[in-house]
């Protein structure tokens, strides 16, 4: 802290303006104590000040939403006396430095957002996304991230039941890490983030702190990677001290954050994530409407001659902040002793300051000993709510009209389709088999099929015999013809995803990973992408209940395709019964369910679909939906499927929706997953094998009339699209492959590109 | 000519070392007092075709940050072992 | 078995998962804190899959340290079951209750998937009610389950009939395929797979249900 | 007096070391050519108390014979590292 003054606000990425107005709410000149609290809480990734003001824009409630969007997670009730709590979040630009450890702590970050709301954390999954694996780099990479969430969530024992990989080059040097957790609790052990009652005590639990990642998260999330290669040549002084995982500690807080909770002896509890214990004292005073004295001296350091301002920026891993009453402090100090959490006293809750006109404001005020000399004194809400929110410039990117009018629905030639529907096959199982999906004895259906789905049980959770399910989803290609129905399309495609488990949607979080919101184009992207969602959750009656917005996601001056990942969660009420799953037998029918044909002019588009993308084409026109039809073509599926969980015996032997791939995917996957073929009728077009607009399933059942009749009483379009047996899939004239082929084709195609097969 | 080189491979001051933390709050139960600051490292034996010593360990030194290491969060020094049978 | 007690390590993650596979089976389960030292009042022991410890140093490594570690050494030398499942397998390995060291994977990674077991002994708590031959489908969920010992020790093993359970399609690397693996006496089994995750086909299969029951049926003093 | 000593875990001869064979394999995609034999395995430094050199490699011998390594599959020797902070 040896620089001048008037250019030390500018190097902790805090402009001219928020210098001024730090300087009105403190009516004098901030200390570089102060000044270094304001940097990361008002950076970019702690204040959400670019995009707060469209966020705003989202449906956030419903009768089943106990905790929105705010908090450290979103909770809904899902009956029977359960609440469960979902996050998601990214951790991008730390894996890009460190695959290992920027993923295995972005996995320790969203547990502790789960775990802080009293939730007992039982799922994970991992939207990932990296440029092509012909690049070393991005081998290493995927290996790197992999790994990094295997080791940590195993050993913290947490499955990891799900995820997303998708390979394109605009990630090349800013892969895109986002993690989910979904986590569940007795109704009742609800805790919410907040201080309160004066003379109680701010508890650090958990590791020492260190020098890691100070400015790491918040300063780097907001700050491009300047350098051509992005991440690999980013100068050695701004690297930040990379944090390190350690999941064993995690696995300790959590047994004893939820042993403390279960035992009554926390008022409020909130994990410490980016910008670290400033972040956590200031978040709980503002929400309590309380002050907080923190004695920096108390905080048990790993590093000797930590100077204030690190102790309190630090992002050391695996670390909460616990409100008590001083009666339970010897209580509280048994239980982490048995779990060999280390528990320190920090602060104290103190009156808020009132002020001449009578107003109060809690102060968080840093001293050097409790009671001594104080270092520094800010509104907590200064620093925790009110960072200036920007409306920054929008504009619709030039490039577009051009973009759009290169559409390969109309002119991109017919290829080999059997060449091209082998190469669109792969199987993230090399991906997920690393991860322990299966712990706590409640996965039905794992990672590898539409949607993952949970009986809805845990350790200290009332008995229930609902499910839950969790998808997410992303569709970038999507996403840079048009943000707006592309994050639309997104979500039905996530809905759909639950139909196929049975489970009807309940809540969605979200993680927007953008580019450089200064760029006019990104905000217009941005704004567009969280519009789009909108509609299709009103539409759709799904409340948006959390999220994280991650900007700054470019590098040489190139910003990634605008990347809204949706985690949905949906509920199954009476799980006793596996969902039929892509097995179907030999002999049963193949029913296209929804519309056969998206629009009368462009009945099947190829605008952003795999298969363009993979010959280059990348523009194109995409379209909304009719959410009328699409909305009865879903209830249909989630019907008929959920009668199956339920224990009801059914004519329906698969189910599986059309996604990535078309429908030639959709059909090729199912064939590979049982083994067995089918025999389809002649298509209209080539482009009907590889459109990808969703809301549409294949099903299979053995008793093709009863099917029919009960779509149509539903008012649901159905296409009787061949049968299933043999050991070919062909497809009228356009496909015909044996189903060992398109197996094993689809089974190495992952480990090949990754040289993982000797 | 062919030389046994050892790369030892160990945390950058200041990164966290939560396995060697482990071990050392382990250490009293088991009976072993005045032992501190344990750090966990990894180490790789490997026999070189050089012409000469420098050769040799330039080429590890090379192996060590491309491969053996990831300099971001770890420090890597090679050295010459003492017999060619590792 | 009326009572079994599942040690608990800090950082154990599968004893709920035990545990319910237990009460599934009508046994009454206490789990029980690795600072305990008398085990006296079980019928059974169970040490379950997780990271205790961490698996910080090696798996197993510092929880064969743990107090009560000498309990069930106790335990077992009284010819009382013990079942080492996954990690509980590698902490009786590092121990010295079972032969032999479990190695991490031959493809360096974490493995979670169904295996095909095939019984090759029923010479043990864990196998006494399977037949010799008999397939079962039950999954692993490891990064070191690469077993080796030398060739005397495994020599020993098989003419023993100690080694219970091997890999019909190896997937870790394991020396002569070996999945579980039972002492002399048979009263003390370790197995890499998880058979409290196969006890209900809703979970994709029951297979494990076969050895479980063995456990809870063998006396003490077996 | 405050020793630093390293203790160096190696698999014992005949052990297979998957990690060692992945990175040999790697190696000529990497441009490294005559490289052989190459082994992994692990390091831990720490600070000994001690009354003289002696001691202090006393005391981490069996340390790491007792608990940093596993005697079946791995060898274990301690040494004095150069400095008193690792
Ligand atoms: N990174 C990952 N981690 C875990 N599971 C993954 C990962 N990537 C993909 N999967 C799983 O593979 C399956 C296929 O994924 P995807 O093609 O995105 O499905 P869909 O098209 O139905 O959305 C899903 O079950 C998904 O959860
Ligand atoms: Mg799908």
């Amino acid at each position: 802290m040896t620089s001048p003054p008037q250019s030390l606000h500018r190097a902790l990425g805090l402009s001219d303006d928020e210098f001024e107005d730090i300087q009105i709410v403190l009516g004098r000149e901030p200390n570089h104590l102060e000044l270094a609290l304001f940097g990361v809480m008002w950076s970019e990734h702690c204040s959400y000040k670019s995009s707060r003001l469209h966020l705003r824009r989202l449906p956030t409630t419903g009768p089943h939403v106990l905790v929105g969007p705010g908090e450290n997670a979103g909770v809904i009730d899902a009956g029977d006396g359960i609440a469960v709590a979902i996050r998601i979040e990214s951790h991008n630009h730390p894996s890009a430095i460190e695959p290992y450890q920027g993923a295995a702590t972005g996995v320790g970050g969203i547990l502790r957002d789960v775990f802080t709301m009293g939730a007992r954390p039982l799922a994970v999954m991992d939207p990932l996304f990296f440029g092509e694996l012909s690049d070393a780099r991005q081998r290493w990479l995927v290996e790197g991230v992999v790994s990094g969430i295997s080791g940590y969530g195993n050993s913290v024992g947490v499955p990891t039941i799900g995820g997303e990989l998708t390979f394109d080059d605009c990630y090349s040097s800013n892969p895109l890490v986002n993690v989910l957790c979904v986590g569940a609790l007795p109704k009742e052990r609800l805790v919410l983030g907040i201080a309160s009652g004066v003379g109680n005590l701010a508890v650090l639990l958990g590791s020492r702190t260190g020098r890691d990642g100070i400015g790491g998260v918040s300063v780097l999330a907001s700050a491009g990677f300047s350098g051509e290669d992005g991440a690999a040549s980013i100068d050695d002084a701004k690297r930040p001290s990379v944090q390190v995982g350690d999941p064993y500690e995690e696995k300790r807080l959590i047994e004893a954050c939820l042993a403390l909770l279960d035992d009554g002896l926390v008022v409020g509890i909130q994990d410490l994530g980016g910008a670290g214990l400033v972040c956590a004292t200031s978040e709980t005073a503002a929400r309590g409407g309380v002050g907080m004295d923190v004695d920096v001296t108390a905080v048990p350091l790993r590093e000797p001659g930590m100077a204030p301002f690190e102790i309190m920026t630090s992002e050391s891993q695996e670390r909460m902040l616990a409100i008590i009453t001083p009666e339970n402090l010897e209580a509280v100090s048994a239980l982490c002793e048995k779990w060999e959490v280390r528990a320190t006293v920090v602060g104290r809750v103190v009156e808020p300051l009132t002020r001449s006109d009578g107003t109060s404001r809690g102060m968080l005020r840093i001293r050097h000993g409790f009671d001594g000399e104080v270092l520094a004194e800010v509104p907590a809400s200064a620093l925790a709510d009110e960072a200036p929110l920007y409306d920054r410039p929008r504009e619709r990117p030039a490039t577009l009209v051009d973009i759009l009018a290169d559409d390969p629905t109309v002119d991109e030639p017919v290829g080999s389709p059997n060449d091209d529907l082998l190469e669109l096959l792969v199987d993230p199982a090399w991906v997920y088999r690393q991860y322990d999906s299966q712990l706590f004895l409640n996965t039905v259906v794992g990672p590898g099929r539409d949607a993952a789905l949970l009986r809805l049980a845990g350790p200290g959770l009332p008995n229930s015999t609902r499910g839950i399910a969790l998808s997410t989803d992303s569709n970038p290609r999507w996403c840079a013809l048009d943000p707006r129905i592309g994050t639309a399309l997104t979500v039905i495609e996530g809905v759909a995803n639950l139909a196929c488990v049975g489970a009807k949607a309940k809540a969605v979080v979200n993680c927007l990973n953008f580019g450089n919101p200064e760029h006019p184009e990104v905000m217009w992207q941005l704004s567009e992408s969280i519009d789009g969602m909108a509609e299709a959750c009103v539409a759709l009656e799904l409340p948006v209940i959390g999220g994280n917005v991650s900007l700054y996601n470019e590098s040489g001056g190139s910003d990634i395709d605008p990347t809204p990942v949706i985690g949905l969660l949906g509920v199954v009420d009476e799980l006793v019964a596996a969902p039929p799953g892509w097995n179907w037998g030999s002999g049963d029918a193949i029913v296209l369910v929804g519309a056969r044909r998206a629009h009368a002019e462009r009945p099947f588009p190829l605008g952003g679909s795999r298969w363009a993308t993979k010959r280059g084409r990348r523009g194109g026109v995409i379209e909304g939906v009719d959410h009328v039809a699409l909305i009865s073509t879903l209830d249909f599926v989630v019907a008929e499927i959920a009668s199956i969980c339920a224990g009801d015996v059914s004519d329906v032997t698969a189910v599986h929706d059309v996604s990535g791939g078309g429908l030639a995917g959709a059909l090729a996957e199912m064939v590979a997953a049982t083994g067995v073929g089918a025999e389809i009728m002649e298509l209209d077009a080539h482009a009907e094998l590889f459109s990808e607009f969703p809301g549409r399933f294949v099903m299979a059942t053995s008793d093709v009339d009863a099917f029919q009749a009960r779509a149509d009483a539903a008012g649901v379009m159905t296409t009787r699209l061949g049968t299933s047996g043999g050991v070919q899939l062909r497809v009228g004239s356009m496909i015909e492959l044996s189903v060992t082929q398109i197996a094993s084709r689809r089974r190495d195609a992952l480990e090949e590109a990754l040289g993982a097969l000797n | 000519m062919n030389y046994f080189v050892i790369v030892d491979v160990t945390l950058r001051q200041g990164i966290a070392d939560p396995e060697g933390a482990t071990i050392e709050r382990a250490l009293p139960a088991l009976g072993f007092s005045g032992v501190s600051n344990v750090k966990a490292g990894k180490s790789f034996r490997m026999s070189i075709d050089a012409a000469s010593e420098e050769e040799a360990l330039e080429k590890a030194t090379a192996l060590a940050e491309r491969l053996l290491s990831n300099p971001v969060i770890e420090d890597a020094a090679a050295r010459l072992g003492e017999t060619v049978t590792p | 078995m009326n009572r079994v007690g599942i040690v608990v390590f800090p950082g154990s993650n599968c004893e709920y998962d035990a545990a319910a596979a237990m009460k599934a089976l009508g046994v009454t389960v206490e789990l029980v804190w690795h600072s305990t030292t008398d085990l006296s009042d079980f019928d059974g022991v169970i040490l379950p899959g997780g990271f205790a410890h961490g698996d910080y140093l090696r798996p197993g490594a510092l929880a064969r340290f743990s107090p009560v570690m000498a309990a069930v050494q106790r335990f077992a030398d009284e010819g009382g079951p013990v079942l080492g499942i996954c990690n509980g397998f590698q902490v009786l390995t590092e121990a010295g209750l079972l032969p032999g060291a479990l190695q991490k994977n031959i493809g360096l990674t974490f493995l979670c998937q169904p295996t095909t077991l095939v019984v090759t002994s029923n010479n043990s708590v864990l196998t006494s009610g399977a037949t010799i031959g008999q397939e079962l489908v039950i999954p692993i969920n490891h990064f070191s389950g690469s077993y080796t010992c030398d060739d005397e020790t495994l020599e020993r093993l098989l003419d023993n009939g100690q080694v219970v359970l091997r890999y019909k399609d190896n997937p870790n690397g394991s020396l002569a395929d070996i999945a579980g693996l039972a002492n002399e006496r048979g009263n003390v089994v370790g197995l890499m797979p998880h058979p409290e995750r196969a006890m209900s086909t809703l979970l994709g299969s029951a297979d494990g249900r076969v050895l479980l029951e063995s456990f809870v049926a063998a006396n003490v003093a077996a």
